[in-house]
């Protein structure tokens, strides 16, 4: 039995040994800079281009397509600010949805000081969008929908393609162009990433969450795809993305993805077995507990239910105490006051995403360490409820 | 992963949050209270009920209930000790900064558990005066 | 004798190991988002909290005003656009000088679209710029000043404090404020850094240019100093800047902070004694050969010369077939096909800087490497004279 | 740092380039040459001086002076040995195309190389054109 059972890969993942084994030549004997002439720099370069090739066999796209930055964040913002003004001319409305991560959401916030507007699409009780809804979204002025291909907090899983040839059909019919962008971040190395199958034209992933290093994300743009570089400098990344390039995280992210595409079938299996024992295990037994998100279309890792008479910090703190790692969408955990939008877009009332808890299980979880956990967890809300008077299930 | 690795473990909750937390003190109802205050944070949802028994100005007994976070619960549970034996004129003197002081501090974006307990009390004062003078009300 | 002698050390370095010590167990073990409540992110949040308190040590300011970012270039597009936009009310000019690095011009020159304009301010022959032609670039529209603290080619280092000096009364002559921003990439573990002694409003660092890691950046912000953030999403960084904290590479940037700082003294010596020994050992002696820069107003680790006769690319070829890394101002080194910008701004002819050669000393190099230099690039130099006829030393 | 960790090394030029770079072949001038082309990219700096000697509308000798980088020095190499024995209407059908072939390809960014010897040979195949028909100048 380990000391410290992880339920929080939706946040962060430890990196994989075998990546940071494949990572630590670069910190200390190949760390040329890629841009150099001499051998050092070449054997950098190749190393890079080599990641890039192993990025675009998983995204069925050329090397070429392929964009290291520096994070999930900064390539949501690069795609969405990037497109935009690229796409400027054509257009200043933007499609996206109401329980997009911040940094999309955020993205679309700040492009409204440049005149331009946001559609945020509503979603259903299970957090998925309608690709009809998105198709009457556009306008005349629509230039850029991005849809997340699977939500972080209640790991619903969204229709990106038929949603993708919803709006481009019917932005056809009105005679214009639009890009899609897919916020991947949730899914590298769980979900086909295959961008022609999704039909999108831009990507984004961070490779943390598929057990490669921290401050290194990828970013897909489809040949032709108009796009203003955000970040500004030297001529790296062809001119997309200015910077000396992170060789060690960027080889460390392409060998993660390999090794979590490649290991895929079984870690998905892995992983959805501990998750329904989750769900099972406290849904219908721990009287007040509701499962979010939708039961089917969601995440392998991802199990976040609501219980009522408890706030959702509390359950975290007290999990800690058992060394058990979790996360909540309540509000009070981020040092943010608001419920967490998605749980909000989802219908769940402020009182009742309170108690919400997310628990995301991964490769090195096991069954014992889920039944620990339904084991305390229960033991820990009823405490709770009997501090704040809800000993008795909340109606 | 070995819990030894945790060695520069930063406690974000001071050892007596912790402490009130893992057992928080005269969590309940007082049936037959003399005051009852209660506040609910419309931002985080966090929930506090006090309640007062009070003999000759003195609060000779208080309990409560609290849905919350940590913190919250924390500073409700030392809220109520806190308050025991004080006079009316005492308690009125408390206040968020009180509290948190009661709890050796409260880290940053944690303040509004004080207040949500500063409110509370504030209330059941408040009550307490109300029900002492019902024609005035 | 080492098999392989590097000597780009402006364009990057290699990890010092205790650095790499310092980061691996935030990889595999202590990899917790800082964001969760739990253990394992209050270690990652305590962690990244110390790294901020050394980085703040060093720089002389409150840890409150230390951000770190994806690298040197995304801190330079931070400051001055962050702060541009935040000025915009309060006017839209830009003062920068001609041989700043890209990340710096291309940001200013980002900012022509909205409406900014962007002053380039002269070099003398040395590079040096000066603090009085900065004041009197001051409008009653500028908004913010950049300017390098030492030149990434030509190793010249800027009176920064006095260029603060001048360019802010004359700013409060004009009854305004404006922002002082430095990038200091090249001055990081060389160059005091305190930010009251420079009195910078806003300072940028790469820790890959002091044996850190590539891909994190420190960007000091002072308090009080108007911001706009450019990257956004979570809340991250005090809300200056969103995405998932890059631990490891955050505890590598800040102890190799430590250590440069604290060691110093002895690796500037050290540095200082072998460039100097490349520029007596090839100024007065190979015929056509002369020194960029300042002789005694630059860093320690830059030597930069020209060579009549023979192109850049040309000699960093001939230096790596005898295992020496160095690199060239030249066109032709990095693909794009322009002289380098700072020897055309200090007056060097198209035709001289064609033969540009940069040579930048480290803390691992020895004089016995040098002394393999000194006696292989003279002979290089030679034979490629003879290929391009100029064998005569050209007048 | 040891050397065997450089394994991965990926040439940018090839095995050609890096051949006619380190020997190149026919460095030096013609004295008595019949065409001579010289050629300057005004953008890079990179120069190129091309000295035929030609008999019965063979080049039967060439020779260059080039200060240029790896790739240009490599493709004056390579050309004086391509256009040795050539028509003069041969050495026309030579353009940058075939100069990038004859050195196993250019890397991205190098093609200028080959842009700039094509046109030193094209200047000194118009220039023995001009010497063989004064009057027409
Ligand atoms: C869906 C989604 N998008 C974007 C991000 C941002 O990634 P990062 O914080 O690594 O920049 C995350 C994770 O935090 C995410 O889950
Ligand atoms: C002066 C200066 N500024 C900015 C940068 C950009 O740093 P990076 O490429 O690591 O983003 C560099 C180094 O490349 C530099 O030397």
């Amino acid at each position: 039995m380990k000391d410290y059972i992880y339920l929080d890969h939706a946040a962060t993942t430890p990196v994989d040994p075998r990546v940071v084994e494949a990572m630590l030549p670069y910190f200390t004997e190949r760390f040329g800079n890629p841009s150099g002439v001499y051998t050092l720099s070449q054997s950098s370069h190749g190393a890079m281009e080599e990641a890039r090739e192993t990025v675009a066999d998983v995204l069925g796209c050329s090397p070429g397509e392929v964009i290291f930055t520096g994070g999930a964040s900064e390539a949501d913002n690069a795609a969405i600010k990037g497109g935009a003004f690229a796409m400027r001319r054509e257009g200043n409305h933007l499609i996206t949805s109401a329980i997009e991560h911040h940094a999309v959401l955020h993205s679309c916030q700040a492009l409204d000081d440049y005149g331009f507007e946001t559609t945020y699409l509503d979603v259903d009780a299970a957090g998925l969008i309608s690709p009809e809804d998105a198709a009457e979204a556009v306008t005349d002025r629509t230039v850029l929908v991005t849809i997340m291909l699977a939500n972080n907090e209640v790991g619903t899983i969204e229709p990106v393609a038929d949603i993708s040839r919803a709006v481009k059909e019917r932005a056809w019919a009105l005679g214009r162009d639009i890009i899609v962008h897919t916020d991947a971040a949730q899914a590298g190395g769980v979900l086909d990433l295959n961008v022609d199958r999704l039909e999108v034209d831009m990507l984004t992933l961070a490779a943390h969450k598929f057990y490669g290093p921290k401050g290194v994300g990828i970013l897909y743009i489809r040949d032709g795809t108009p796009f203003t570089p955000q970040q500004h400098g030297g001529s790296q990344e062809k001119n997309r993305r200015a910077g000396t390039e992170n060789i060690p995280l960027i080889v460390g992210a392409a060998e993660a993805l390999r090794l979590a595409v490649e290991e895929q079938g079984t870690n998905n299996e892995h992983c959805t077995s501990l998750r329904d024992r989750l769900i099972d295990g406290l849904v219908g037994r721990v009287e007040g507990a509701y499962l979010n998100g939708h039961r089917t279309l969601r995440l392998p890792n991802n199990a976040n239910f609501c219980f009522d008479g408890v706030a959702g910090e509390s359950v975290l703190l007290g999990l800690d105490m058992e060394g058990i790692a979790a996360s909540s969408g309540s509000a009070c955990t981020s040092g943010s006051m608001d419920p967490s939008h998605v749980l909000t877009a989802m219908g769940v009332s402020a009182e009742r995403a309170v108690g919400s808890l997310r628990l995301t299980v991964g490769k090195s979880n096991d069954g014992e360490e889920i039944d620990k956990v339904l084991e305390v967890l229960p033991r820990i809300i009823q405490r709770l409820r009997e501090v704040s008077g809800a000993a008795q299930p909340v109606g | 992963m070995k819990s030894a690795l945790l060695y520069r473990y930063m406690p974000r909750y001071s050892t007596k949050v912790m402490d009130h937390f893992t057992n928080p003190r005269n969590v309940g109802v007082i049936e037959d209270a003399d005051a009852v205050g209660r506040e609910r944070n419309p931002a985080c949802g966090d929930t506090m009920t006090l309640y007062l028994k009070i003999r000759d100005g003195i609060i000779v007994d208080a309990r409560f209930q609290t849905l919350g976070c940590t913190a919250s619960i924390a500073v409700s549970s030392v809220t109520t000790e806190l308050v025991k034996g004080k006079s009316l004129e005492e308690a009125r003197m408390i206040d968020r900064h009180c509290l948190g002081d009661a709890v050796d501090g409260l880290p940053p974006g944690k303040t509004h558990a004080g207040v949500l307990v500063a409110d509370a009390l504030k209330a059941a004062l408040g009550d307490y005066k109300t029900r002492a003078a019902p024609d005035t009300a």
